[in-house]
């Protein structure tokens, strides 16, 4: 071929087009800047954009499609879980090769992917850990939408709270369905749980549209931030640009990038996006930086592999570092996960987040989470001579499959 | 004159299409395999596996359309939540494929599915037992949509829930379902579903042998089903259910108990429903909640309308193209399809109010009134002859 | 907080002088040092001005607590942004006076953070003790409960006998029975009076206070405690009933509001309108295009967006009758298929204009916040005003079919198009005038949801199948049975929801109406006689 | 194909209810009509939001009867039949079909099954299905779902069904769609599926509406010649025809008897005169028309 | 009055009506015959506008209703009581009534906002059972609703088809006094499809005999003989 030709798996139609057109945007706007450089090995980029819309089956599908028929190198892809564990058999099967930008459970570790978004371990407990510290709270609400990634993110983060310390009956736990609109009686819970005298604070794993109305709830019963801040792991500035902030200043969210973060890297990316968009008033998010930083990490490795086969490419990944957009670097671990600063953000009312905390250093990304029974035996190292994505440190094998 | 009469009556049912339909089918999907199966990837003829688990796809879903259009079109019961007996005879599939990883699942525990260890389920849920049997699994695609269809239609047949009403609750149905599988609690693996299946009967499912045979079995099931469904609706039992849909009081008075009649319709159509969706899974390798979603019914009822329904060719033929076009459109327009979607429903419903099919029999009865008025005047003539 | 009492001592007779302070206040180093400093070195600085300025710092602290102190760049001073007239300008905080020729680019924001607001609203709190407005006096005693140190409670003591409104004198009586309860040295007798009057408080703070008394080594206080707190609990159950009550009733008004439209095109037309949701999208984003046309009157925009919501989905509506459903008549399942079609074009219309993410659609302020009624008992005043718009829609509507010939003509049409034409009706009228009708009291619903919910490309989906449930579970083609099904389902709901969680009560509500209508096939208000076999 | 043939045959063996499935086979017993009394109605009440649509009502009508049943419009003779076929639930009465079958307590298909059959007022056929098979719909068979799936025609229920057209003169149109028959075709056909499911009472409501006199002169010979071996209620207002079918008559007025008789009572009875016939009782009309009739 | 002119309807394939040819005298009372199914109820709904025609003409005092909606003839003044009646089921009786005020106030000077009280003079049950749905009314009612709805639009034309359909008999007389009454004294034009001879020849002034689509014979109603009867009426 004489392109190199980049796969764009995400929904542009259905629930989740409205978080994932952006990354195909994103990605479209790599690939163009990327080929104002010369492209990759003296070849232009190519990017393929199909539709996977927010059907799951359909996922593994154009996946297939991408790899087969239109023979990408490399998809970036996938938003929700479900959508990535749907193209993940087809992606080892023809030994594709993916990135997937977005936060989610962990307890995955694929060849065929490199995760760039935050693993629990770069949100959630740091995130936990800010609130308890500086802010001195000592009754929690996990409060999510019952699937998933919500109720692992809360068992870890139970099992984290209790082991420091934290009594049971200072954790709430409460699960509202997909798209879950009506808050009025949860909130006031909340509310009423958080009177009792002890610093509250919710961590909210709520996801997608059901934000929306959660966070005017909570305007509107007038909780503030001072009184029961709320840390959220699926809120950034897209979600936020669909509400008026001013009621909600000072909630918190727990993110690796955040567009507000003052650096040359991310003031180019900005000003790059909003003429890419021609749309003065778009936002940038996280996710967006975790496709950015695949972006660059890909197109490093294959320059360094001097090819875009995906095995060579796979094992030049590992150890790639590339600037991130706050200032810091971004490193590859053996894990296919990443290494990143977590930053805690407080919303302000034009819709954006200040930092209010960060980790010193950057956080390296955990497949398996150490605070599950299942998994904390576990590691990834996809190096010589592991190579294995679930290796039991106890038994010294690879549980499951091999590839 | 008596033959002559019944061969009438049963030529007049639309069993006429059955036969080139099987070939067809059959012939098609032989070749097809065929020609992914012996011909080199570089040939011209070669059919990618893409195409042939694309193909499978289609053939599920012309199933489910024939599930659907068995009740609609035949019988007058819209049903809304079709998706949910599809989506359970999935999950019957889903589960035994689950079972089947064993301890190749990332924790390597030899009994439970992967997403029950990390949220620390300690042993395996009742209702999982025995899903590692295939048989028995098998035996639960059909039996748990056939049971729910059957308490479900029970109770609604009997007390005459119809029209709307009914259709608004199948869809409550799946709707309840679908929240509820969502939950990681229900013990089927929330929103995540269940993925990663590894073989099948010992098969290896991603092996191009294993994909071409699910197709080639889904193809046969078809025609089965097919042929069963056409001897059944144009059995005298097919007229009562075409009373009922016309006039369901004036078959009471005749003495058919009509609740009967659409409770063992509906549960007929669930089953097939559900074996679609057993076949379905591991051809597209995922189950998840999202097709309980009360949008993918409604997508059913479309298929089946833009064939035509009443016939169950339509739904075949509906479903096969509808879910084509959908492939081609996102492909070739991915910001724009559903304008080219929304825009198809909306041109068939006006212009082609019996579907396709409908357009069909339009271009055929320009060449037929004359062979019809010719057996109507032979028919005059005998009965004259006889007075 | 040593400072404080220095503090209020001489905000005695301070107000003449704080115009002067004002005056010296810009010449202040410590406010210089306000610019750039780092979170961490704020609370200092502030305490020093709270102190060196009392009173005068307020203009100060507000605009820093509302987010709208900026420094300038060149020489450090502060300016607080304002907004005139949707232009962004620049004032001196403490007098008022334009700072002219400054740009955004000029300034930088003096950044907050919850630790500072909270210290900021504190602050404010304990200088406002002494503010004109009894109400303002009021919630800061309020604002000050759950902070009381010996300082606080010093100053409120000698505020006390000074106070002559009521409700202050109240708040703050509270406050220093709080006090007595809670301090050890004080006697037993008084600490008991002090716990019986707390007993008749719903203030958050004192329950709090009540049980942690019920842990005293002191026999006597844990019995009074426990009594205490038995009463307000007593009192508190009460109110919370009332509370839910409202969360169903709110919960119902937007699910009656998003069916009525439905139970017109679908239950008086027999249109099995699948677009239905997407009226009520349009109706939202109008709101959303309304208020992007008018940033400064946001107050102002429902009031227009309202009549141009109902135009613009009525409009469309009668567009979608014109050249689809006129077509469909008699056959109502097709409609289905084509108002299915019709909403995934509408859908990705949206897409395309508006982007898939979602809009912002601003509150504006009369429907903010609550209605305070007590401290366990608060409504917020969007739903509020929802609740009361859902009627005003509802029985505007049930009037203008009861008492034009549209309804009579409807019904009329949808029974027997043919004999309706024969008896003069303009059935092409009827309908098209109905169909817009339906959407555009949809759109309306729209402009209410855009308060509670995403303005985006999937609003329409949440509510359709809510939409379809509510007319059928209250009767179709009965629009008292909408209103009954929708407050029957949002209480219940509303109900459920403490004991079994949001999920099982979504679950078990929809059961419910599945069992319900094989009691009654035709639903709440069936439609009776002969002809409805 | 012939092999699926011969085992939808082995299955039609294997569900022969009086062979294998003996706990199947059909309970229903006999009608006992040992009184000579075949339909016993008593004291029927309902009404319809506080309008009384019956009125204790008492009916009995007798084996192989022909009544006619006649009424102002509005008097409850169609209400009645609901009542008996199952259709509207009544308030308070009895009614039995023959000594020992209490028909309120059975639904529609069951009371169809017992052997009442009914024709509506308002002509309901299968409108979407030829006139053939409206018909074979309307045998006297099995019922049942499992019978019906593999029940065919036999010789002789064609030949019944020809003989059945035949009578209703459809046999020109037995493979046209019901739907597209004209009002008095559909008339003709649901008199037809009445004759073909061979009912032991038949409730007929309003027949010859709509029909020419030769006609109505046609059904009237039909109906007596059915008479005998069934029984026969007749709903009509055409008096003629009643006059020329009819042995009793019972009028009902306002939900319950006014009066019962032969034609001739009827006929000079005062009531009815006043409530239905009206004054000159048709005499003239009634002259004509059988004026009509010799002459066809 | 009426006028049709070669008139061709079919049902989808099948031809209804073969190029028919109908004159309605102004003021008369004209009885059209003929056996079930040749296609008088087509030839009254094709003229109500109801059904549309292939080809052919009808006009109404020389205006041609063609092109007119069912809707404008009923303001033109045709009323229409339809075979099986045709009930609003779900109207009560005296919504059913007032669908066709609009058109009387256009047609007529007196107040349009009551139903005339002529209706219920004429069919007094009406009253009675005002708030009752017209579904739940026997047949025998629904006819004389369907009746009374048509006369509320104050027409020029009657339309009826088969009225009698159903109906007790001194009603049955009662109507075709009724149709007598209004003929007489308002010079009411009616199109009346009739099976019973009786009634026919009572209330009739013109025949109009129908086979397979086509009218065949047509005369004052005195010379309606038997020979005509047995051809065209017999089976
Ligand atoms: N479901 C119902 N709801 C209300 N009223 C009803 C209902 N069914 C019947 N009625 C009333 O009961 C009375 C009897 O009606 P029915 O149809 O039995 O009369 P009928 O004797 O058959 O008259 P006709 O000779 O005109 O057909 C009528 O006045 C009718 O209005
Ligand atoms: N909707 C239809 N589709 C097809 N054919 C029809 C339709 N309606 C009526 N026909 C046919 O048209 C012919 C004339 O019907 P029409 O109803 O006009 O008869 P009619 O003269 O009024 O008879 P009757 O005296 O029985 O009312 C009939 O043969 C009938 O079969
Ligand atoms: C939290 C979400 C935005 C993404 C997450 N990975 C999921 O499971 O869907
Ligand atoms: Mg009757
Ligand atoms: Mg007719």
């Amino acid at each position: 071929a004489d392109t190199i030709k980049v796969g764009v798996l995400h929904s542009l139609s259905g629930t989740m087009a409205i978080s994932e057109t952006t990354l195909k945007d994103t990605v479209l706007m790599m690939v163009e800047e990327q080929n104002k450089k010369g492209g990759l090995l003296g070849k232009k980029l190519e990017a393929v954009v199909v539709d996977p819309a927010s059907n799951w089956p359909l996922f593994a599908e154009k996946g297939r499609e991408l790899l087969t028929q239109e023979k990408v190198d490399v998809i970036f892809g996938s938003w929700t879980s479900v959508s990535r564990k749907s193209v993940l058999p087809v992606l080892e099967e023809l030994n594709g090769l993916m990135f997937y930008p977005v936060q989610y459970e962990g307890e995955e570790s694929s060849k065929n992917v490199f995760y760039t978004g935050a693993a629990p371990n770069q949100q959630a407990i740091p995130a936990v850990d800010y609130l308890m510290n500086d802010l001195g709270v000592e009754r929690f609400v996990l409060a999510g939408t019952d699937y998933v990634y919500p109720r692992t993110t809360n068992k870890i983060l139970e099992a984290y709270l209790k082991a420091k310390g934290v009594a049971a009956q200072d954790i709430m736990i409460n699960y509202t369905p997909f798209g879950h609109s009506d808050w009025q009686s949860i909130v006031s819970d909340v509310k009423k749980f958080g009177g009792e005298g002890k610093k509250t604070a919710v961590v909210s794993t709520i996801n997608g549209d059901a934000n929306v109305p959660f966070y005017k709830e909570l305007g509107n019963q007038g909780i503030s931030a001072e009184d029961i801040p709320v840390v959220a792991f699926s809120v950034g500035e897209e979600e936020l640009s669909g509400l008026d902030t001013t009621p909600l200043v000072g909630h918190l969210a727990a993110w690796n990038y955040f567009q507000s973060v003052e650096s040359d890297a991310n003031d180019e990316f900005i000003t790059q996006w909003k003429a890419f968009t021609k749309d003065s008033n778009r936002v940038t998010n996280d996710p967006m930086e975790a496709t950015y930083i695949g972006f660059k990490m890909w197109a490093n490795a294959v320059t360094d592999a001097g090819t875009t086969d995906v095995d060579a490419v796979e094992q030049a990944m590992i150890g790639q570092e590339t600037e991130n957009l706050t200032g810091g670097i971004a490193v590859m671990n053996k894990n296919h996960h990443l290494s990143k600063p977590v930053l805690i953000g407080e919303i302000q009312d034009d819709g954006q987040f200040e930092v209010v905390w960060e980790t010193d250093g950057v956080v390296a990304g955990d497949a398996w989470s150490d605070f599950l029974p299942g998994s904390k035996d576990l590691i990834s190292d996809w190096t010589a001579p592991i190579k294995c994505g679930n290796y039991n440190t106890k038994t010294k094998a690879c549980s499951g499959q091999n590839y | 004159m008596t033959r002559l009469t019944e061969w009438f009556s049963a030529g007049r049912s639309s069993g006429k299409h059955t036969l080139p339909f099987v070939v067809i089918l059959l012939v098609v999907s032989l070749l097809a395999s065929g020609a992914n199966l012996l011909l080199p990837e570089d040939s011209a003829l070669y059919v990618s596996t893409y195409t042939i688990t694309l193909l499978g796809k289609y053939l599920c879903y012309a199933m489910l359309a024939l599930a659907v259009d068995i009740i609609w079109g035949y019988c007058g019961i819209l049903s809304l939540g079709h998706g949910a007996f599809f989506a359970l005879g999935g999950y019957a599939m889903g589960m035994y494929l689950m079972r089947q990883i064993g301890d190749r699942g990332v924790y390597g525990d030899p009994l439970l599915p992967d997403f029950m260890v990390f949220l620390d389920w300690k042993e395996l849920p009742w209702f999982w037992l025995g899903m590692d049997n295939f048989g028995f699994a098998m035996l639960m695609a059909v039996v748990v949509p056939g049971l729910l269809a059957f308490v479900f239609g029970w109770l609604a047949f009997r007390s005459r829930v119809t029209g709307v009403y009914l259709s608004i609750m199948t869809q409550a149905l799946t709707y309840a379902l679908l929240l509820a599988f969502f939950r990681n609690e229900m013990g089927f693996g929330g929103n995540n579903g269940l993925t990663d299946f590894k073989e099948i009967l010992g098969f290896d499912l991603q092996a191009d042998s294993t994909r071409v045979s699910l197709f080639m079995i889904t193809a046969f099931l078809l025609a089965v089903l097919f042929v069963v469904s056409q001897r059944i609706l144009s059995s005298r039992f097919g007229k009562v259910v075409l009373a009922i849909r016309d006039a369901e009081a004036r078959s009471r008075f005749i003495g058919y108990r009509t609740d009967r009649y659409k409770v063992w319709l509906f549960v007929y159509s669930a089953v097939i429903a559900g074996i679609a969706g057993a076949l379905y899974v591991p051809q597209v390798g995922i189950i998840n909640p999202g097709e309980f979603s009360p949008i993918n019914s409604i997508e059913m009822v479309i298929w089946v309308a833009v064939g035509g329904r009443g016939t169950l060719i339509g739904a075949v033929i509906g479903a096969i193209l509808v879910n084509y076009a959908k492939t081609r459109f996102t492909a070739i327009l991915p910001d724009a399809w559903l304008f080219a979607l929304g825009a198809m429903f909306v041109l068939v419903t006006l212009y082609l109010p019996k579907g396709l099919m409908g357009l069909y029999a339009q271009m055929m009865a320009k060449r037929r009134p004359r062979i019809l008025e010719e057996s109507a005047v032979k028919e005059s003539a005998t009965k004259e002859s006889e007075v | 907080m040593r400072h404080l009492i220095a503090l209020c001592c001489c905000l005695f007779g301070l107000l003449s002088f704080s115009v002067q302070a004002a005056e010296s206040s810009q010449q202040d180093p410590f406010l210089t040092e306000l610019a750039g400093a780092k979170f961490k070195d704020m609370v200092p600085i502030l305490d020093q001005l709270a102190e060196i300025q009392g009173e005068a710092i307020l203009p100060l602290f507000h605009t820093l607590l509302g987010g709208d102190l900026y420094y300038i760049k060149a020489d450090k001073s502060l300016v607080g942004q304002f907004d005139e007239q949707g232009a962004t300008v620049y004032k001196d905080v403490f007098n008022q006076t334009l700072v002219p020729n400054l740009s955004k680019r000029d300034v930088k924001k003096i950044r907050v953070n919850n630790t500072l607001r909270g210290y900021l609203r504190n602050a404010i709190a304990q200088i406002q003790l002494t503010a004109k407005s009894p109400k303002v006096r009021e919630s800061a005693v309020r604002e000050l409960l759950s902070k009381l140190d010996a300082d606080t409670v010093a100053l409120i003591e000698s505020l006390y006998a000074k106070e002559t409104n009521n409700k202050v004198k109240e708040a703050m009586g509270l406050a220093l029975s709080m006090h007595t309860a809670s301090s050890t040295e004080l006697t037993l007798p008084n600490r008991l009076v002090a716990i019986e009057r707390l007993s008749s408080s719903l203030e958050g703070d004192a329950r709090n206070l009540l049980t942690t008394l019920t842990k005293d080594e002191n026999p006597a206080i844990v019995k009074a405690a426990t009594s205490a707190l038995e009463k307000i609990a007593q009192r508190a159950n009460r109110f919370a009933f009332i509370d839910q009550l409202f969360f169903g009733l709110s919960l119902g008004s937007v699910l009656l509001l998003a069916s009525i439209g439905l139970a017109i095109t679908f239950g008086v037309m027999g249109v099995i309108n699948m677009a239905h949701g997407e009226m009520i999208m349009l109706g939202a984003y109008t709101t959303y295009v309304v208020q992007l046309m008018m940033p400064n009157y946001i107050d102002y925009s429902i009031w227009v967006a309202i009549p141009a919501a109902f135009l613009v989905s009525g409009l469309m509506g009668i567009l979608i009758e014109r050249l689809v459903i006129r077509h469909l008549h008699g056959r109502p399942l097709e409609t289905l298929l084509a108002t299915f079609g019709i909403s995934l074009i509408l859908q990705q219309l949206v897409r395309s204009i508006f982007s898939p993410l979602n809009r912002q659609v601003s509150t504006p302020s009369w429907m903010s916040g609550s209605w305070e009624i007590n401290p366990v008992l608060s409504l917020t005043l969007n739903r509020l005003y929802i609740l009361a718009f859902a009627l005003l829609v509802f029985f505007a509507l049930v009037i203008v079919l009861r008492k034009t010939s549209l309804g009579l003509n409807v019904r009329a049409v949808s029974q027997n198009r043919n004999m309706a034409k024969a008896m003069g009706v303009k059935t092409h009228w009827v309908d098209a005038m109905t169909f817009g009708l339906g959407s555009g009291i949809a759109g309306i619903a729209g402009v209410a949801l855009s308060q509670l919910t995403n303005v985006g490309p999937n609003l329409g989906q949440a509510y359709i199948i809510d939409s379809f449930m509510v007319v059928v579970f209250g009767g179709v083609g009965n629009l008292l049975g909408t209103l009954v099904a929708a407050f029957s389902l949002g209480i219940a709901t509303k109900f459920l929801e403490p004991t079994t969680g949001a999920v099982l009560a979504a679950i078990i509500v929809l059961v419910f109406i599945i069992l319900f209508i094989q009691k009654r096939p035709k639903g709440l208000f069936p439609q009776k006689g002969r002809a409805a076999e | 194909m012939s092999a699926i043939e011969n085992t939808v045959e082995n299955l039609r063996e294997t569900f022969r209810r009086d062979q294998v499935w003996p706990f199947l086979a059909p309970t229903q017993t006999k009608v006992n009509v040992d009184n000579q009394m075949i339909l016993y109605v008593e004291g029927l009440n309902l009404s319809f939001d506080g309008f009384k649509a019956l009125n204790n009502l008492n009916l009995y009508v007798n084996d192989g009867e022909l009544r006619c049943l006649i009424g102002a419009n509005g008097a409850g003779k169609t209400t009645l039949m609901d009542v008996i076929t199952g259709k509207t639930q009544c308030d308070s009465g009895t009614v039995f079909f023959g000594q020992n079958h209490n028909l309120l307590n059975k639904d529609e298909a069951e009371i169809a099954q017992l052997g009442i059959g009914r024709k509506f007022q308002k002509p309901t056929v299968f409108e979407e299905q030829t006139v053939f098979d409206n018909l074979e719909l309307s045998l006297k068979t099995d019922k049942g779902v499992l019978p019906t799936l593999f029940s065919r025609l036999t010789p002789t229920q064609i030949d019944r069904i020809d003989e059945v057209l035949k009578i209703i003169g459809l046999a020109k149109h037995r493979f046209m769609l019901a739907g597209a028959l004209s009002h008095g075709q559909k008339q003709w056909l649901e008199i037809g599926m009445l004759l073909a499911a061979d009912p032991r009472l038949l409730l007929i409501d309003e027949p010859v509406a709509g029909m020419t006199p030769q006609e109505t002169e046609k059904t009237a010979e039909l109906l007596t010649s059915l008479a005998g071996e069934r029984t026969v209620i007749v709903v009509e207002h055409d008096m003629e025809f009643v006059r020329s079918i009819a042995r009793t008559v019972t009028v009902l007025h306002q939900g319950s008897v006014l009066a019962e008789g032969t034609m001739d009572q009827i006929q000079s009875n005062k009531d009815v005169i006043e409530v239905y016939l009206g004054e000159e009782a048709g005499e003239s009309e009634v002259g004509e028309d059988a004026v009509e009739g010799e002459n066809a | 009055m009426i006028s049709i002119n070669k008139v061709d309807q079919l049902y989808g394939g099948t031809q209804i009506l073969w190029e028919l040819d109908l004159d309605i005298v102004p003021g008369s009372i004209t009885c059209i015959m003929g056996r079930n199914g040749v296609g008088k109820t087509t030839l009254l709904k094709a003229i109500m506008g109801l059904l549309p025609i292939k080809s052919g003409e009808i006009t109404m005092d020389g205006q041609a209703l063609n092109k007119q909606s069912a809707e404008k003839r009923a303001y033109s003044g045709i009323g229409y009581v339809p075979q099986g009646r045709d009930i609003f089921p779900m109207l009560t009786v005296e919504e059913n009534l007032r669908i066709g005020l609009p058109v009387r106030s256009k047609r007529t000077t007196d107040s349009p906002k009551d139903i005339p009280e002529k209706i219920f003079e004429l069919f007094p049950v009406l009253k009675d059972m005002l708030h009752r749905r017209g579904g739940d009314l026997s047949g025998g009612q629904q006819q004389q609703l369907a009746i009374g709805r048509a006369l509320v639009l104050e027409p020029k034309v009657l339309i009826l088809d088969e009225p009698n359909e159903g109906i007790q008999p001194n009603i049955v007389k009662q109507i075709g006094d009724v149709i007598l009454k209004l003929n007489k004294e308002e010079g009411l034009t009616v199109i009346l499809v009739e099976q019973k001879l009786g009634f026919a020849r009572r209330v009739g002034k013109e025949f109009r005999l129908m086979e397979k689509g086509r009218v065949v014979a047509s005369d004052k109603m005195e010379n309606l003989d038997d020979s005509l009867i047995k051809q065209y009426l017999a089976v």
